[in-house]
């Protein structure tokens, strides 16, 4: 049956004007993580970065793992959105929102890590390039600085990537809105009418949008994963890691997105908007991507091992057989492992089935930041500094904190 | 002419006293981090002693070796600090820049010496013991990454009183903290671009090595591998 | 408005909170007038002795300005002084020649340590509560007077006792002088390690009553019997030096170093050969060698030495020292003693050094005198005119007019301690009634066995003159703080390390923080005080005048210091930090005399003597060898916390102690490392954590000492176990030492990391939780 | 119209942080001074208060102090003084002292000692006490600058050049803002170093 215009704009506007009960307890919950983070953040600045558990050689832990964790999530929407844009996949409309919401936030998060986890946050802006009376520029050879540079660029691209086609939607509100909303929203919308040619210059900029944003996307994560290939640290130094990484982040962003899908759709009761047919498409591309990322597991791993170079050998066994071989399996059994069947098998890849898959995805994705980064480190080249690490509750926290602060924007985005 | 300072350790002679280590703690305001701390694994000494066993009972062979900061030429710790606090100096050395370090920790993740101490707290001395702290050295705050400097401040202090008298350095006039408590003589500090100095005379010896050398960091400390009885003659 | 103001006041309150929440009490001191005018900013050079350890090395001291909070005339102020940032060992002086060991350089932290007692305090609590109040040092002193005089008027001042760490020079002398005129009993001089055994069998092998000197320098070969010369033994620094030079000092020349021991020491890890051999047995081993070198007539130089002629059947070759014979009683192979013999022999300059465990037997005087007698057999280096010129020597006394340390040596203070805990302990007549306490810690370092914790709780009155509460002197009834070495006047007569006659002398490095007077003063002030006799004997008023009364005289034998006038010479001598002679030249006192004269021995012929242990090897199957730990030397060191958190270079723990297990015994009773142990001997029974080690013999455990302080400052308190504290209290035979090495004790595995809380710093973080530190 | 309420509420706090930073007296003092650092015994190198440490982030302070005795550097200069007559070590050393008691009594045991301030410095000696002098010009730890006069005057830098000029001041004032732009101009004119290790380590 056919839905009226008005109809449609009642439904998807609902949860703008009308808020239930159950959306404030999110809400609170995720407020009340964040807060948590805000505190232990608080301590850590007043006390110390010592309150962690990081150490020598461990200097790297749980704090690097969420910022690669989240810049990867981010890859959810502007990638996806702007290739199906780009191939004009008909059922993605519905799915580019969230995506790109889920991007912008994510972006947001991780740009937020690293500033929390150096040594000194309040002279953390010297990674601004500014002209001071000292003459001091950044250090531009410094993967880092290439973070910042990428990370800004990519959070201002999808940002308007987002804003673009929200344009009319804003407009939408304004016009059923009225007081201090009213006025908001009239802002935002830039005193959008509707004409056609209103219309053909948006589409116009969500091409060239689209079609920018993808190199982007992809440079962000391989200048990640720099962060890592650039040293000499045994496991790090590789070279597949660029690929390897963008693969990853686009295998956890589309989880994200099903996830979040999920979530909407279940508690928004959008079931006429987001469709089976959704779940199956995404479920297909979780497919695939997990596959491609086992191959470069594996081709990592392989390499590695077939190359026996003995400190990089230490790490290998390290993270596979000894100390840290039961996260490295749980690993591979969420990425692939679950998801395998769940996707493949064509009467299991119901949204139920795609939920959970993802959500093993989500994890097991985590696992895998944690294991490049931390392995690595307390294995390093001179046997006698090897190390170990153990998080502390202030770890725990702001990684809790993190999730409940996607969390909260997402509730407060919808 | 300028320096590039060097340090050679005869690992024939270190005996593994661990006077370098004290001294490197008196000279430079290292901070001990006491018992928790370092159980934590955070101990700060910008030079140990590493001892290595090979073999079991009753032919165990034991191999000490101090290992500092390499002041590589060609060093990991550098390009990747993104605000400059670790960069090269015009006289070979690594410095860390302490009011730029803004700890990212990137430097000692990247060194694979893992000679970075970092300053997970705010240092503390229990009065009065903080009077025992070097004047010529700054003393570290919470979150800033250090290592071992080569002694700089005596660099500076010996550069300029021979600019103060109009001469060039002279060999052996001073020398680092470590080298200069070393009994047996195992660690020779100097400048390796001059040709007469001892330093540059035992780095060419036919026993020197570099730690990870295979890793073309290029180091500035040079080791002397142990010789045997029977080789003794030939060294 | 209301609303406004009211939001404005939220605000201020708020931020002002935020920003002076964790003020710090901000304390206004006054500013005192500096006593010194040093250019800030200019470091200045003080020569200083080193005295936490007997070797005496000269020090060179960093003195730069800055401010103190110090106490003058009773009110605490801020100054600028002159403040000791670094301490170097001093080029001139022979025996360290500008190096310094770990344990000198913390010197520095003995001066600044927080626990230091600031001024004289007296007991208000119980015995060893700890609770003591400030007291003037005019009230203190009238009362340590009033009991001296009291002592005295009752017939009854022999019932004075001084129990002190061993002193060197004046320090010396002033105690035993002061005793002497009072009418006391000489003074008990304590340390857990005396060299008493080396010092008898020195005597009777080469005519010295002294620790040897090595030129390990000049040597090609070195065989070393359980001496951690490079670590603890002697004078290490000196030795270090030499050892240096052996290896790769000479172009073409490097000398083979071969350490026997059964726990591999610091030294040992170094040696080219490392040879494991039953405890005790080291002597035999010795003599083993010589058996062969007799035997095959490889030594170029007759057997008759005067070492040899100290043991019985020498002169007939040694017959009951095959190598056979040998290898069942010591575990050497036969093949090995004989090939040692032959290297020993063949290579240019040889030299035996015994120390350490073999000396701290049972037996320990004959493993000595057989180490002896080698070393006499094969150190027949020559120099470069082909003169005899062995690598031992001993250093010659200073020529000082008085003070001779008598040719005998001194009891060992095992036995001191052990006759005067008895005599406090019956009470009769004689039993000390007053005790001076001079750093001297037995309640810490002595077997409990000796009873000498109750020995002194039997004492009347106890004061004491240490600069830190520990074991013992929180028993004290009065505590007359000392200076700080560097606060203080040093002299030393190193017994070792140089061939010259030395005397170290330094005026104070920097002036006083606390409210402390230096012992020597206290004492001469208590002399004058008492009049007398004592006075008379000690017409002195200041330490530094005493000094100057005693060194001055060297002004007539030449030496290093060359002045016109005795006020020339003494401000030049405390300019270079002491005296010493022209190098000794061959042929001198120290010269080849002393080990190749056939002079008649003094002393019977020792024959073989195996070592005897304290428990039955069936119930007690490990022996138990603690040893002289590389940061707290006997234990006295273990406050500072540089040494603390020095790694041991071996196991690389630190703020911790560990007991050595061979990885096969800790497989065979299920310890892993880390594991927390029990330790049973005899005498009780300790808790410590488990480290594997493959350098220590399936059938020994050895333990550091130094940690297990109950009462010593905040860095050490309540850290570790003492080994010393389950040592049967087994003597050595001939010369009444503490053979601390022979005892034996029983293993069990008792918990895991956990409790054990081992801190390892190789491996960074340790596998168990730690309490958080409040910061 | 609620948002000016807040608007108010903001300004008010920025207000506030300012007031207080610029209001609580300066306690921080150089390296050699204790009272900077000391909390309870233990030395470190945290600041004592959070104003402290906004204060030394800002890099704020105070420029004219008021000192324990209303010294005149106009009037000593013009009687023909030199600087390194008080400020010893100036010409020879990394430090300038900061003249105590004794310094001033040389003259003064004779000089105008019936003025207020002179019986004020001569009470002192008598009490056997130092001028507490508060220190005018100094890094902030967090720089960890290593400055060295004696280089400097070797080079031929005036004392005025980072002290102002001091004929015209009593007790001395902070002139100049000795921050990092202000050396590194400096040096990059003279042409000598500007390596971040010649001052920093």
């Amino acid at each position: 049956m056919q839905r009226t215009a008005e109809q449609i704009e009642k439904d998807l506007l609902r949860p703008i004007f009308t808020s239930s009960a159950k959306y404030w307890i999110a809400v609170s919950i995720a407020t009340c993580l964040l807060l948590a983070g805000v505190c232990a953040f608080g301590y850590q600045l007043y006390t110390g970065i010592g309150v962690w558990g990081i150490n020598s050689p461990v200097f790297w832990a749980f704090d690097i793992t969420n910022f690669v964790f989240w810049i990867g999530i981010s890859h959810a929407g502007t990638l996806i959105s702007a290739i199906l844009r780009l191939c004009n996949a008909t059922w993605r409309r519905p799915v580019t929102r969230c995506a790109e919401a889920i991007t912008v936030f994510s972006i947001l998060i991780g740009a937020a890590v690293p500033l929390c986890h150096v040594g000194r946050p309040w002279l953390a802006y010297w990674m601004i390039p500014y002209p001071s009376q000292r003459g001091i520029w950044p250090n531009f050879r410094s993967p880092l600085a290439w973070d910042f540079f990428a990370i800004f660029t990519y959070l201002s691209g999808s940002t308007i990537f987002l804003y673009l086609p929200t344009i009319p939607d804003f407009a939408a509100i304004r016009d059923a809105s009225r007081g201090l909303r009213n006025k908001i929203y009239r802002v935002l919308a830039l005193g959008w009418q509707g004409t056609p040619r209103q219309w053909q210059r948006l589409e116009i900029a969500m091409h060239i949008m689209a079609i920018a944003i993808v190199p982007v996307a992809v440079s962000v994560h391989t200048i990640v994963s720099w962060d890592f290939s650039m040293t000499l640290v045994p496991m790090w130094h590789s070279t597949i890691f660029g690929p390897y990484f963008v693969i990853g982040a686009i295998f956890s962003g589309i989880a994200a997105l099903i996830l979040a899908m999920a979530l909407l759709r279940h508690f928004l009761h959008l079931e006429e908007y987001l469709t089976p047919l959704h779940f199956n498409n995404l479920g297909k591309l979780l497919l695939t991507l997990s596959l491609l990322w086992f191959y470069f597991t594996f081709a990592e791993r392989l390499t590695t091992w077939y190359g026996n170079s003995p400190p990089e050998m230490d790490v290998f066994w390290e993270s596979i057989r000894q100390h840290f071989a039961p996260l490295f399996w749980i690993m591979v059994v969420c990425n692939f492992v679950i998801p395998m069947p769940l996707l493949a098998i064509k009467r299991f890849r119901t949204i139920t089935g795609t939920a959970i898959a993802s959500c093993t995805v989500v994890i097991g994705m985590w696992i895998e930041r944690f294991l490049i980064i931390v392995p690595a480190l307390d294995h390093k080249f001179l046997a006698f500094s090897w190390g170990a690490y153990r998080p502390t509750w202030v770890e725990d926290t702001l990684m809790a904190s993190s999730f409940g602060m996607m969390a909260l924007l997402y509730l407060l985005f919808t | 002419m300028s320096h590039r300072w060097g340090l050679v350790v005869d690992l024939d002679r270190c005996t593994g006293c661990e006077a370098c280590v004290v001294a490197c703690h008196a000279e430079n305001n290292v901070p001990t981090a006491g018992a928790d701390q370092a159980a934590r694994g955070r101990t700060m000494q910008w030079i140990r002693v590493e001892r290595t066993w090979e073999g079991d009972f009753p032919n165990p062979k034991v191999r000490f070796q101090p290992v500092l900061c390499q002041q590589c030429d060609n060093a990991p710790c550098e390009p990747v600090c993104p605000t400059y606090a670790s960069y090269h100096t015009p006289e070979g050395l690594n410095a860390q820049v302490y009011n730029r370090c803004i700890g990212t920790r990137f430097c000692a993740n990247a060194c694979p010496y893992t000679v970075r101490s970092f300053n997970f707290f705010n240092p503390k001395w229990e009065m009065p013991l903080n009077l025992q702290l070097n004047p010529d050295v700054s003393v570290r705050s919470v979150g800033i990454m250090e290592k071992c400097t080569f002694c700089v401040q005596r660099i500076k202090s010996a550069e300029i009183q021979a600019e103060a008298e109009k001469r060039e350095l002279k060999d052996g006039e001073f020398t680092t903290a470590c080298a200069q408590s070393c009994a047996s003589t195992a660690l020779v500090f100097g400048d390796l671009n001059d040709p007469n100095s001892e330093v540059s005379r035992l780095a060419s010896s036919n026993r020197s090595t570099k730690l990870l050398g295979e890793l073309g960091t290029k180091p500035n400390v040079t080791y002397l591998e142990r010789g045997t009885w029977q080789d003794a003659k030939n060294s | 408005m209301e609303r406004r103001n009211f939001i404005k006041i939220s605000a201020l309150t708020g931020v002002a909170a935020t920003l002076d929440a964790c003020r710090a009490p901000d304390k206004q001191l006054i500013r005192f007038i500096p006593e010194d005018n040093l250019i800030p900013g200019i470091a200045t050079w003080k020569p200083g002795v080193c005295t936490l350890c007997s070797a005496g090395c000269g020090l060179l001291v960093r003195v730069m300005q800055g401010d103190a909070e110090v106490v003058r005339n009773g009110q605490r102020g801020l100054m600028k002084m002159g403040l000791a940032k670094k301490l170097e060992g001093s080029p001139q002086n022979p025996v360290n020649a500008g190096k310094l060991c770990a344990r000198g350089q913390a010197g520095l932290q003995v001066l600044y340590h927080p626990d230091r007692i600031t001024h004289p305090i007296k007991r208000t609590g119980a015995r060893g509560s700890g609770e003591f109040q400030e007291i003037s040092w005019d009230d203190a002193l009238k009362e340590v007077v009033s009991h001296l005089t009291a002592l005295e008027s009752s017939k009854a001042a022999n019932s004075l006792a001084f129990l002190s760490m061993p002193l060197s020079g004046q320090r010396h002398k002033l105690i035993e002088s002061f005793l002497k005129a009072y009418g006391a009993p000489p003074a008990v001089w304590y340390e857990p390690f005396d060299e008493a055994v080396l010092r008898q069998a020195n005597l009777l092998s080469f005519g010295h009553a002294a620790l040897p000197t090595f030129e390990l320098g000049r040597a090609d070969y070195i065989i070393s019997f359980g001496a951690d010369f490079l670590g603890t033994w002697n004078s290490p620094v000196a030795q270090s030096i030499g050892y240096g030079e052996m290896r790769r000092g000479r172009p073409g020349r490097r000398g083979k170093f071969v350490q026997v021991e059964s726990r591999m020491s610091q030294t040992g890890a170094n040696a080219d050969e490392w040879i494991a051999c039953k405890p005790g047995t080291e002597g035999i081993l010795a003599l083993g060698i010589a058996h062969v070198i007799l035997s095959e007539k490889l030594a170029p130089q007759g057997a008759e030495t005067r070492a040899g002629s100290q043991i019985a059947g020498w002169s007939a070759g040694l017959p009951e020292f095959t190598p056979e014979a040998v290898e069942k009683q010591t575990g050497v192979s036969a093949a090995v003693i004989t090939r040692l013999a032959h290297e020993i022999t063949q290579s240019g300059s040889s030299a035996a050094i015994v120390g350490g465990a073999p000396l701290a037997q049972t037996n320990g005087h004959f493993n000595a005198l057989a180490v002896n007698a080698l070393e006499s057999l094969v150190d027949t280096g020559r120099d470069q005119n082909g003169n005899l010129r062995p690598i031992l020597g001993f250093t010659p006394e200073p020529p000082l007019s008085a003070a001779e340390e008598p040719a005998a040596p001194a009891q060992a203070s095992f036995a001191r301690l052990n006759s005067f805990a008895q005599s406090a302990l019956r009470g009769q007549a004689g039993a000390p009634q007053m005790l001076m306490l001079n750093e001297a810690n037995p309640i810490f370092s002595a077997p409990p066995a000796t009873r000498i914790g109750e020995a002194i709780a039997r004492i009347p009155y106890i004061v004491s003159f240490g600069g830190f509460i520990d074991e013992t002197s929180v028993q004290a009834d009065l505590i007359l703080p000392d200076h700080a070495p560097l606060e203080s006047w040093l002299d030393s007569i190193p017994e070792s390390g140089s061939l010259r006659s030395m005397v170290s002398l330094a005026p104070p490095a920097v002036s006083p923080l606390h409210n402390t007077r230096p012992m020597p003063d206290v004492l001469l002030g208590l002399a004058q005080q008492l009049g007398g006799d004592v006075a008379k004997a000690l017409p002195w008023t200041s330490f530094e005048a005493m000094l100057k009364a005693a060194l001055v005289p060297l002004r007539s034998h030449g030496g290093s210091v060359t002045a016109k006038t005795d006020d020339d010479f003494w401000q030049s001598m405390q300019t270079q930090g002491g005296w010493w002679s022209a190098p000794a030249a061959a042929g001198s006192k120290s010269a080849p005399a002393t080990l190749s004269s056939a002079t008649a021995a003094k002393h019977a012929p020792v024959a073989l003597t195996a070592p005897e242990f304290a428990g039955a090897a069936g119930d007690f199957p490990f022996c138990f060898q603690p040893y002289v730990s590389q940061s707290f030397g006997d234990g006295s060191l273990a406050h500072l916390p540089w040494m603390q958190e020095l790694p041991d270079v071996l196991t690389t723990a630190m703020w911790s102690s560990w007991v050595e297990i061979n990885p096969k015994t800790g497989e065979r009773l299920g310890i892993q490392q880390g594991d927390l142990v029990e330790i049973t001997s005899q005498a009780g029974s300790l808790r410590v954590p488990a480290v594997l080690s493959p350098g220590i013999a399936p059938d020994l455990l050895a333990m550091p000492v130094g940690q297990g302080h109950e009462n010593f400052g905040r860095f050490a308190t309540g850290r570790g176990a003492n080994p010393l504290s389950i040592l049967a209290p087994v003597a050595e035979r001939e010369t009444g030492a503490l053979a601390w090495a022979a005892t034996r004790v029983k293993l069990t595995r008792v918990g895991g990391p956990e409790q054990a809380k081992l801190v390892l710093f190789a491996g960074g973080m340790s596998g168990f939780p730690h309490e958080e530190e409040p910061r | 119209m609620g948002w000016q309420k807040w608007l108010l509420l903001m300004v008010c706090a920025v207000a506030c942080t300012w007031a207080m930073v610029k209001a609580v007296p300066t306690s921080h003092a150089g390296q050699t001074d204790l009272s900077a650092h000391v909390t309870s015994g233990v030395f470190t190198t945290a600041h004592p208060t959070a104003a402290q440490a906004v204060r030394d982030f800002l890099d704020f302070h105070p420029e004219h102090p008021v000192q324990p005795i209303a010294y005149t550097h106009a009037v000593h200069l013009a009687n023909g003084l030199q600087c390194e007559f008080c400020h010893v070590g100036v010409d020879q050393g990394p430090e300038a002292q900061i003249p105590g008691v004794a310094v001033c009594m040389t003259c003064h045991i004779a000089i105008d000692t019936d003025k207020p301030e002179i019986k004020k410095i001569a009470a002192y000696q008598a009490r056997g006490e130092d001028i507490p002098w508060v220190r005018v010009y100094n890094y902030s730890d967090s720089a960890h600058v290593r400055f060295n006069h004696a280089a400097h005057i070797r080079a031929g830098v005036g004392c005025s050049t980072c002290h102002g000029d001091m004929t015209k001041q009593t007790t001395a004032e902070r002139k100049v803002d000795l921050n990092m732009g202000f050396c590194v101009n400096c040096h990059k004119q003279k042409q000598v170093s500007v390596d971040c290790e010649t001052c920093h380590f």
